[in-house]
C-alpha cells in the first residue's frame, strides 16, 4: 500500500466520524423532547411571534415524525449552514455568525501556542532523555511534572496577579491581563466595536491593515500572556512523552547496532533515535490536541479574549443552547482535521504503516 | 506465598522512588482529610462540611489572619473551612467518576476485545465518536443538557471518560489474548466466560489500574475548571475548588489568596496522583522487578 | 483439511491445503517443516482450537466406519452420519466437552503459555475445575502427584511461572496436558525453546509418559533430528502441503521428495569430521498469499522437471537472460521490460522489431536447450516449443510451456509416500494405498 | 585511539585478539549477578573462533564485551581485552563501581570517562571489531532505509576509500582500463592476477574497484567485462581537490567541513562521497547474495525476510574490511534451509576475507560446521577449549561429554538421549570452585576449587580437576 492509497483511506474514514459528531450534537438538542432543539433555532429578535416560528420549524425539520427523519432534515438543514441562533451578552445573532466572528482569535491563540510547543518540547524531551538522571533531566521531569498537573485557569490567574497586582512588583506591569487590546486606543473606531475587529477579525493583522502600528504592538502584548499560559499547560504533556519515548529508542537493538558500527554519539542521536522516538510522540498528539482546545476555553475565559471559548463559556452561564452547540461542533471539527493530519503525518515518518 | 511477595515488591520498588512514595503520603493524606470531614468535621475546625457558612456582615475577602487561617472569599466565607470541605466533594466526585468510567470502559474494552470482528468494530466505532470531541467542550455541551448540577455534571464526565478506558483496556486485552495460555485453557476445556474472567480481567486490571492512577489528576482538575467556568451554580453555597477560585476571581488581584489556597489545594493533589501514577507504572513495569 | 486463516484482515492465506493424515492409538506422528508451512495450523485444527474452511476431521472413530466412509461419495446421506457421529467439527456442546477432555496441547513457548497471574497449583488443577472433575478435594493431591511425575517437587506448587526456568515451565505444562488423562496430545514444538540438555529431558519425560500411558502424540517441529528420535511416522510439510509421509525410519533413510532430502542435508551435524555436501536451496519460503503453482516448491527445487509448474512469469525471467548473452538483445530487453503478452498459463509472446528467420529462432532454441540445465534457468526446462511468425514491423515469437501436473502420493514401499513429479503415479507399481488414502481422521482400532 | 600498548606485545605476535581473566557482573534488584568469571582466550588472525554453551552461559556477553557493549546494568569488574596490542579493557575500575545502598547494591558510572571512552572505541567499532546480532528483525533501524544504513558504515570509517574510488575512475585512462578489462577476459580471474595488471599503473582504488565488478554475483560473465571498460566516469571539477583532501587526511578537511553541509554544495562535495557509498553497498549486497538489490537500497527492513536482513546485517559487518567480524548466534532466528545459506556466505567470507570470526552459538551442529576452534562456556565459566575435531572426538570435560550426548541424533534413532542431571546453578550466588560441580557425575573433594586450565594436549585446555597431573 503506497503513502497515497493510505492518505486517502484515512481520508475516507473521517465521515463517519463526522456523522459521528452531529448525530451526538443532533441527540443532545433532543434530549427530553425537543424544546431545547427549538431554543436553538427560535430567533427571538425577528419580527416573527415564537409561537409561529416555533411552528414553522416544527414543519421544517419535521419534528413529528420519527427522530431519525429529524436527523436527516437537521443534517441538511446544517450543511445549508442553517445553525441557529445564538443570544449571549458578547454576541447575538445566526452561530455562524458567531462562529466566523470569534474563530479567528480562538485559531491565532492555539497556533501560536503549538509552535512554540513544538519548538520547545521536542529538543528538550530529548535532551532530558540522552542526559538521563543529570540535573537538566531531573528539572525537566520536575518542570513537566507541575506543568502537567496545574490547572490551566488557575495558572492564567496567577499570572494575572503576578503581572497586575500592586502586591507584587508595579515593575510587572508590563503584560495586559485583560482582553484583546486596550480600550482607550479603540473607542470610536469605524472598524472595531465590541472586541471584534474588521474585515479579518484578526485584530494583529487588522491593525497594520488599518496602519495603526500602535494597536498592533498592544494587541500583540495583549496575547503574551494568554499564549504563554496555554503553551505550558500543553507543553509538558509533550516533553513527558518526548522524552519516555525517546527513553524508550535508546534502549532499542538497532541503538546498540549503531553503536556496534561506530557511529558517532551524535549521528546515533539525530540520525537514528530521533525519527524513532517521534512516531509515538505524534500517535499521542490527539489527545495532547485536545488539551489544547480543552485550554483555550478556559484561558479565553480568564483573560476575556473574544474567541470561540469565551463565547461557549458565556452561553454556558446564559443558558444558551444554540453558543454551546455551536462551541462543540466546532470544537469537535477542529479535533477531527487535527487528528486527520497527524494521522497523515504519521504515514510519513513511519514506512511500516503504509504496509 | 508467592502473590503475597508480589505486592511487597511492588511497595518496595515503590518506596525506592522518594518522590512516589511522597506522592502515596500526600494523596494518603488527602483521603484522610476528607473522611474526617465526613464523619467528624469539627475535629479539623470545620462547623458545616456540607455548604459555606457566609458572613454577609463582612463580605469582603478578609487577608489570613489567627482565626481564618487561608483568610476569607466572597462572601465573607472562611477559606480553610471551605477547601478543607471541598476537598472532600472534589474527591469523592473524582473518584466515581473516575472508578464508573474505567468499569464501562473495561466492560466494554474486553468483551470487544475477546469477540473481536463485527461486534469490535461497532464498538469501536462508537468510542471513536465519543473521542472525536474534546472532552472538555464535549463535557460542558452534555453537562449544560442534563442540568448544571455536580451530579449531572459528573455523569458528564463518564460519559465523556469511559471511551478512553475502553480503547485502553480493549489494546491490553487484544495483546492478552494472543498468549498461548488462552489458547490452552480454551483446548482444556474452559468457556469464554472463565477464560475472560480468569485470564483476560485480572492481567488487564493491573494496566488499567495504572491508567486509572495517572488519570485521578486530571479529573479533578477537570471538575474544578468546569465548576470554574460556571457548573455548580444550582447549589451556590457548596464547598467546591473550582467554585471557589471563580468566586474569588473578582477579588485575585486585590485579594490573592483567594485564589491561590484552593489552586495550590488541587496543584498539589494533582502533583501528588501524578507521582503515584509514575511510581506505581514502573513498580508494576515487568522489566524494573528483576 | 484444509485450514484458512486471515492475516491483516484482507488476504486470506491457506495456511494448510489438502493435508491428511492419522494418528492411532498410542502412537507418536510427527510433523516437519519450516516456520510459515502451516504444521501449527494443521495441529489447532487437529484440536478444533480453529474452524476449517473445507474438510473435516474424526476422533476416535472405528476402522470399519472410517473405511466404510471413504467408500461414499461425499455429502451422501451416509456420509453425513458419519460425520455427525465422528466429525470434531459437527460435534455439539457435550460431545465437544468430552473432545476437550481427551484432547490436549503444549505450546513452544512456555512463557507465554502459563499465566503470568495464577500459581503452579491453580495452573494444573484448570482443566480438572474445567471438567468438574470429582471428587473435588482430591484435585490438590493428584495436581501434586502430576508435578511430581513431571519431575517437580511440592515446593512449586505456590510458586508464580515467572519464577521457574523454561524447562521447569514446560514441565508445568506438560503435567496441565496430562490433568485429565487425555488420549491424544498435540506437542507444538515443545523443546524449541529449549536448551539441549533440557531438550533431552523433556523427550526422555515424553517418551516415558507415551510408553506408560498409552497415549498418541501429534508433534510438531522444525528440527528433524528431535522428530526422529519421538515419531513413529512422519509426515513432511511445505508451504502448506504435505510433500512426504511415512514411516520415520523410512523417510529418514531414504528420503524421495527433494525438497526432505535438501532439510536433511541442511541439517548442521555435530561432527567436525562428516564433510558431506550439502544441497543449498537458493530462494526463500514463498509468501502462502500467491503460493506458487503445481508443486510449490518447484522454484526452489534442484531438480525440477518441466512440468512443475512453472508459470510464464517465471520463464520470461531466465529467457532474458538467456536470450541477452546469446545475441538477442532486444528481445531480452523486451522481456526484461515485461513488455510481452501472456496469452495463458502456458504460452506468451514478445515483438521485436528485428526481423527474425528460421535459423535465428533454432539459435534460440539451442540457447535454451543448453541453459535449461543451469538451476537459476530451470524454468526454460518448461519450455515446449518456440515458434516465431514474421511480419511488417517485425517478429513476433511465441513460446508455449509444458502443461504443469500437480504431483500426487505415490507409495514407494509399504508406508512411505512421497508427492513428487519425479515419481509420477504408478511408476513404483503400487499406487496410493487405503493406508493413506482418503479423508484421514485420527483413527483408533475397535469401538470406543 | 587508545595509545596504552601491551607490554610484552611484539607488533607481529601471533594472535588478533587475546582475552583474559575476564570477569563480568550484572547489578539486578536482587542481587549480583556474576555472569562471566575468569574467561580467557585469543582468536588468532583468519582462524574462526566458536563459542558455544547453553542459555546464560554468558557467551553472549563475553562476545559484546569485547566492544564494550555491555548493557547499562552489567560491569566488567577485572580482566584485560587485549586488540592489535591495544587494551580495550584498560582502567575499567574508574569507569565504574558497585555501592552498597540501603542493603543492596547498586552500579556508580562515572559518565565523562565512559564519553570517552564510547568516542576512543567508536574507531574500532565497525572498523576494526564489527558484529552481527542474533536478531535481524529488532538490529536494523525499522524507518531508515537499508542503503543508508549499509552506506553510513563506510561514511563513518572509510571516507578515503570512498573518495580513491572517484578519484581512481576520473584518473584511470580508458585504454588502460581496456586492456585490463581485456586480460581478464582472456586469463584466469584471480586476486593475484588482477593486482599485477593494475600494478603497473597506480591508481590508488582501482583495483578495489576492479575485484568488486568481477566478483559481484548479480551480473552476468559477459557483461562484466564490458563494466569494467565503463568503469571511467566524469567528476565534477570543483569536487576534486575536495576527493584528494579526503584521500590524503582521511577525513573532510577542515577547509571543507562547513560548506560541505551547505544544501546547495552538499551535493558537490558530500553528495558525492554518499553516492559512492551507495554503490559500494550495492556491491557488498551482492557479495552477501542478496537479489533485486536496487529496489532493497530504497527499501526498509520490514520488507525483508530473517534471512535477508540477516544478510544486510552481514554486508553492514564486512562494510569497513575489519579483522573480526563477532557473530552473535547469526542463524539461531532462522529456518533450516535458511540457516544453510547463511553458514555457506561465513564459509565464502572466511575464504574471500580472511578475517577472523568468533562465532557464538548455541548449536552444536553450527559450530563443527564453521568454527576451527570451540570454546565450551558453562554458567560464567570457560570449561574447555580444544581445536574442533579434538573436541568433538575426545571432549574431556563431563559437562562437554554430556551435552555432546544429549544432542539428539539426525542419522539414527537411540532409545534414550544422555542428559545432565539438575539445572544451572542461580549465579547469585554460584556453587563454590567449578560451577558444574552441583551437577557433575564425578565429583569429588577438590571441586570445591576453581580448577585452573590443564592442558591435555596441543591447544587443548580443560578446567576440570580429573586431568590434573
Amino acid at each position: 500500500m503506497t503513502l497515497r492509497v493510505y492518505i486517502i483511506r484515512r481520508l475516507i474514514l473521517v465521515f463517519p466520524t463526522l456523522i459521528g459528531l452531529t448525530l451526538i450534537v443532533f441527540i443532545l438538542t433532543h434530549v427530553g423532547g425537543y424544546q431545547r432543539f427549538l431554543g436553538e433555532y427560535v430567533n427571538i429578535h425577528s419580527a416573527i411571534p415564537v409561537a409561529v416560528q416555533e411552528q414553522r420549524l416544527t414543519q421544517q425539520f419535521h419534528l413529528n415524525d420519527p427522530i431519525f427523519v429529524q436527523y436527516f432534515y437537521w443534517l441538511s438543514a446544517f450543511l445549508q449552514g442553517n445553525w441557529g441562533y445564538t443570544q449571549t451578552p458578547i454576541y447575538s445573532g445566526t452561530v455562524l455568525g458567531a462562529i466566523g466572528l470569534f474563530l479567528p482569535n480562538t485559531i491565532i491563540l492555539a497556533a501560536f501556542s503549538s509552535i512554540l510547543t513544538i519548538i520547545i518540547g521536542i529538543p528538550v524531551g530529548v535532551w532530558s532523555a540522552v542526559k538521563k538522571d543529570s540535573l537538566v533531566d531531573h528539572s525537566t521531569r520536575i518542570f513537566s511534572f507541575i506543568g502537567y498537573s496545574m490547572p490551566v485557569y488557575w495558572l492564567g490567574l496567577i499570572l494575572i496577579i503576578a503581572f497586575a497586582s500592586p502586591a507584587v512588583c508595579p515593575c510587572l506591569n508590563i503584560f495586559p491581563i485583560s482582553g484583546s487590546v486596550n480600550i482607550a486606543l479603540t473607542n470610536n473606531l469605524s472598524w472595531f466595536t465590541s472586541g471584534i475587529s474588521y474585515p479579518t477579525h484578526i485584530l494583529l493583522i487588522d491593525s497594520l491593515i488599518h496602519g495603526r502600528l500602535d494597536i498592533f504592538v498592544d494587541a500583540a502584548l495583549h496575547q503574551v500572556l494568554p499564549v504563554v499560559t496555554l503553551t505550558f499547560s500543553i507543553l509538558a504533556s509533550i516533553i513527558r512523552v518526548m522524552r519516555s519515548s525517546m527513553e524508550d529508542t535508546l534502549n532499542q537493538d538497532y541503538i546498540r547496532t549503531a553503536r556496534a558500527k561506530g557511529l558517532r554519539q551524535g549521528a546515533i542521536i539525530n540520525e537514528h533515535a530521533r525519527r524513532n522516538a517521534l512516531i509515538p510522540v505524534i500517535t499521542l498528539t490527539g489527545y495532547t490536541i485536545a488539551g489544547l482546545l480543552g485550554g483555550v476555553v478556559l484561558i479565553e475565559a480568564v483573560f476575556n479574549l473574544p474567541g470561540i471559548g469565551y463565547w461557549t463559556t458565556e452561553a454556558l452561564i446564559s443558558g444558551d443552547i444554540g453558543g454551546i452547540m455551536g462551541g462543540t461542533v466546532i470544537f469537535g471539527l477542529a479535533f477531527i482535521f487535527s487528528n486527520l493530519i497527524v494521522d497523515i503525518l504519521y504515514g510519513f515518518f513511519d514506512p511500516r504503516i503504509r504496509y | 506465598m508467592a502473590r503475597f511477595d508480589q505486592t511487597k515488591l511492588t511497595l518496595r520498588i515503590l518506596f525506592e522512588n522518594v518522590t512516589s512514595a511522597a506522592g502515596l503520603l500526600i494523596v494518603l493524606g488527602y483521603v484522610l482529610i476528607a473522611i474526617i470531614d465526613a464523619v467528624y468535621p469539627q475535629l479539623i475546625g470545620v462547623v458545616n462540611a456540607y455548604a459555606e457558612v457566609p458572613d454577609y456582615t463582612n463580605p469582603v475577602p478578609q487577608p489570613p489572619s489567627l482565626q481564618h487561617l487561608f483568610g476569607t472569599t466572597y462572601p465573607g466565607i472562611d477559606l480553610y473551612q471551605a477547601v478543607v470541605a471541598a476537598i472532600r466533594v472534589d474527591l469523592w466526585y473524582s473518584f466515581v467518576i473516575v472508578l464508573a468510567g474505567a468499569l464501562v470502559g473495561i466492560l466494554v474494552g474486553v468483551v470487544a476485545a475477546y469477540y473481536s470482528g463485527f461486534f469490535d468494530e461497532i464498538l469501536m466505532r462508537i468510542t471513536d465518536i465519543f473521542l472525536s470531541i474534546p472532552y472538555l467542550p464535549f463535557a460542558i455541551a452534555v453537562g449544560f443538557v442534563l442540568g448544571r448540577g455536580l451530579d449531572e455534571l459528573s455523569l458528564a464526565l463518564v460519559i465523556v471518560w469511559w471511551p478512553l478506558y475502553a480503547r485502553y483496556a480493549r489494546g491490553q486485552a487484544l495483546s492478552i489474548k494472543e498468549n498461548a495460555y488462552v489458547e490452552a485453557a480454551r483446548a482444556s476445556g474452559v468457556g469464554s466466560w472463565g477464560i475472560i474472567t480468569k485470564h483476560i480481567v485480572p492481567n488487564v486490571l493491573t494496566p488499567v489500574f495504572v491508567q486509572i492512577s495517572l488519570d485521578l489528576g486530571t479529573v479533578v482538575q477537570t471538575f474544578a475548571a468546569l465548576t470554574f467556568i460556571g457548573f455548580a451554580s444550582a447549589n451556590p453555597l457548596l464547598p467546591e475548588l473550582g467554585k471557589l477560585i471563580s468566586d474569588g476571581f473578582p477579588y485575585a488581584i486585590s485579594a490573592p489568596w483567594v485564589v491561590i489556597f484552593p489552586g495550590v489545594t488541587i496543584l498539589i493533589f494533582a502533583v501528588a496522583m501524578n507521582l503515584l501514577g509514575d511510581g506505581l507504572r514502573d513498580a508494576l513495569d515487568p522489566r524494573n522487578r528483576t | 483439511m484444509k485450514g484458512e486463516k486471515v492475516i491483516g484482515g484482507t488476504r486470506y492465506v491457506h495456511a494448510v491445503d489438502e493435508a491428511q493424515l492419522t494418528i492411532g492409538e498410542n502412537e507418536v506422528v510427527g510433523l516437519v517443516g519450516e516456520s510459515g508451512c502451516g504444521k501449527t495450523t494443521l495441529g489447532r485444527l487437529v484440536l478444533r482450537l480453529m474452524e476449517p474452511s473445507k474438510g473435516t476431521a474424526f476422533f476416535l472413530i472405528p476402522r470399519s466406519s472410517i473405511d466404510r466412509y471413504r467408500t461414499l461419495t461425499a455429502g451422501s446421506k451416509e456420509a453425513r452420519t458419519i460425520e455427525r457421529e465422528y466429525s470434531i467439527y459437527r460435534f455439539d456442546r457435550r460431545k465437544m466437552k468430552e473432545f476437550r477432555k481427551d484432547t490436549q496441547i503444549v505450546f513452544q513457548d512456555p512463557f507465554s503459555s502459563l499465566d503470568p497471574h495464577m500459581t503452579i497449583r491453580a495452573i494444573v488443577a484448570e482443566p480438572m475445575k474445567a471438567h468438574h472433575y470429582r471428587p473435588k478435594d482430591e484435585i490438590d493431591s493428584k495436581v501434586s502427584k502430576l508435578l511430581e511425575e513431571c519431575g517437580l517437587g511440592e515446593q512449586f506448587l505456590e510458586k508464580l511461572p515467572h519464577e521457574l526456568s523454561g524447562g521447569q515451565r514446560q514441565r508445568v505444562a506438560i503435567a496441565r496436558a496430562l490433568a485429565m488423562s487425555p488420549r491424544l496430545i498435540v506437542l507444538d514444538e515443545p523443546t524449541s525453546a529449549l536448551d539441549v540438555s533440557v531438550q533431552a529431558q523433556i523427550l526422555n519425560l515424553l517418551k516415558r509418559f507415551k510408553s506408560e500411558r498409552g497415549l498418541s502424540f501429534l508433534f510438531i517441529s522444525h528440527h528433524l533430528a528431535v522428530v526422529r528420535q519421538m515419531s513413529d511416522e512422519v509426515y513432511v510439510m511445505y508451504a502448506g502441503q504435505i510433500v512426504e509421509k511415512g514411516e520415520t525410519e523410512a523417510v529418514f533413510n531414504s528420503p524421495a521428495h527433494p525438497y526432505t532430502i535438501a532439510l536433511l542435508s541442511a541439517i548442521p551435524v555435530p561432527d567436525p569430521t562428516t564433510k558431506r555436501e550439502k544441497i543449498l536451496l537458493k530462494g526463500e519460503i514463498p509468501d502462502l498469499v500467491r503460493p506458487p503453482g503445481g508443486c510449490r516448491f518447484h522454484p526452489r527445487c534442484p531438480s525440477a522437471l518441466g512440468n512443475c509448474g512453472w508459470s510464464p512469469d517465471e520463464a520470461i525471467g531466465s529467457l532474458s537472460d538467456v536470450l541477452a548473452s546469446s545475441g538477442f538483445p532486444g528481445l531480452s530487453e523486451a522481456l526484461k521490460s515485461r513488455d510481452c503478452r501472456i496469452i495463458d498459463d502456458q504460452t506468451f509472446e514478445v515483438h521485436t522489431s528485428e526481423s527474425l528467420d528460421a535459423s535465428q529462432v533454432e539459435s534460440i532454441k539451442r540457447a535454451v536447450a543448453a541453459k535449461k540445465d543451469n538451476q537459476s534457468n530451470f524454468a526454460l526446462r518448461a519450455v515446449e516449443d518456440i515458434t516465431s511468425q514474421s511480419d511488417t514491423t517485425g517478429a513476433t515469437i511465441r513460446v508455449r510451456l509444458t502443461v504443469p501436473l500437480v504431483p500426487e502420493f505415490t507409495g514407494l514401499g509399504t508406508r512411505h509416500f512421497v508427492a513428487c513429479n519425479l515419481f509420477p503415479r504408478g511408476s513404483t507399481g503400487q499406487g496410493e494405498s487405503n493406508e493413506f488414502g482418503g479423508v484421514e481422521p485420527p483413527v483408533r482400532d475397535g469401538q470406543h | 585511539m587508545i595509545q596504552e600498548t601491551e607490554p610484552n606485545h611484539t607488533p607481529g605476535s601471533e594472535e588478533l585478539l587475546r582475552v583474559s581473566g575476564l570477569r563480568i557482573s550484572f547489578v539486578t534488584r536482587s542481587g549480583v549477578i556474576q555472569a562471566i568469571d575468569d574467561v580467557s582466550f585469543e582468536v588468532k588472525p583468519g582462524e574462526t573462533l566458536g563459542l558455544v554453551g547453553e542459555t546464560g552461559c554468558g557467551k553472549t556477553q563475553t562476545a559484546i564485551s569485547i566492544m564494550r557493549l555491555t548493557p547499562e546494568a552489567g560491569i566488567i569488574e577485572k580482566g584485560e581485552i587485549w586488540f592489535r596490542g591495544t587494551n580495550l579493557a584498560k582502567n575499567i575500575d574508574k569507569e565504574f563501581r558497585i555501592v552498597s545502598k540501603k542493603n543492596r547494591k547498586v552500579l556508580k558510572r562515572n559518565k565523562a570517562k565512559l564519553n570517552n571512552l564510547e568516542r576512543e572505541l567508536a574507531d574500532i567499532r565497525g572498523n576494526h571489531i564489527s558484529m552481527v546480532f542474533q536478531e535481524p528483525m529488532t538490529s536494523l533501524n525499522p524507518v531508515r532505509s537499508i542503503g543508508r544504513q549499509v552506506s553510513e558504515v563506510l561514511l563513518t570509517h572509510d571516507l578515503p576509500r570512498l573518495s580513491n574510488r572517484i578519484l581512481a575512475r576520473h584518473a584511470v585512462p580508458p585504454e588502460a582500463l581496456r586492456e585490463v578489462a581485456d586480460a581478464l577476459a582472456h586469463q584466469r580471474v584471480s586476486r593475484e592476477n588482477i593486482r599485477e595488471l593494475v600494478g603497473k599503473y597506480d591508481i590508488p582504488g582501482l583495483e578495489e574497484q576492479i575485484t568488486s565488478v568481477i566478483y559481484r554475483r548479480d551480473i552476468s560473465e559477459g557483461s562484466k567485462i564490458q563494466r569494467i571498460k565503463g568503469l571511467k566516469q566524469e567528476v565534477n571539477s570543483a569536487s576534486l581537490p575536495f576527493l584528494r583532501g579526503v584521500s590524503a587526511q582521511g577525513k573532510i578537511p577542515a577547509a571543507y567541513r562547513f560548506p560541505a553541509r551547505i544544501p546547495i554544495l552538499r551535493a558537490r562535495f558530500l553528495g558525492l562521497l554518499e553516492k559512492e557509498a551507495l554503490a559500494v553497498s550495492s556491491e557488498l549486497l551482492s557479495m552477501v547474495g542478496m537479489p533485486n538489490i536496487s529496489s532493497v537500497l530504497k527499501g526498509y527492513p520490514h520488507e525483508l525476510s530473517g534471512g535477508m536482513r540477516q544478510r544486510v546485517m552481514i554486508a553492514m559487518a564486512i562494510a569497513a574490511s575489519p579483522e573480526l567480524i563477532i557473530a552473535d548466534e547469526p542463524t539461531s532466528a532462522l529456518d533450516v534451509t535458511i540457516q544453510a545459506q547463511i553458514l555457506q556466505l561465513f564459509r565464502e567470507l572466511k575464504a574471500n576475507l580472511n578475517t577472523s570470526i568468533l562465532f557464538i552459538s548455541h548449536d552444536m551442529g553450527v559450530i563443527a560446521e564453521i568454527c576451527d576452534r570451540v570454546g565450551i562456556m558453562y554458567a560464567g565459566n570457560l570449561v574447555e577449549i580444544a581445536d574442533i575435531v579434538d573436541l568433538f572426538s575426545d571432549p574431556r570435560h563431563p559437562y562437554t561429554k554430556g551435552l555432546l550426548s544429549a544432542i539428539p541424533p539426525s542419522d539414527r534413532k537411540v532409545e534414550t538421549l544422555g542428559l545432565i542431571r539438575g539445572s544451572v546453578p542461580n549465579l547469585m550466588n554460584p556453587p563454590a570452585g567449578c560451577r558444574f560441580n552441583t551437577r557433575c557425575p564425578f565429583v569429588f573433594d577438590k571441586c570445591s576449587q576453581m580448577p585452573p586450565p590443564i592442558p591435555v594436549k596441543e591447544g587443548h585446555y580443560v578446567r576440570c580437576w580429573l586431568y590434573e597431573k
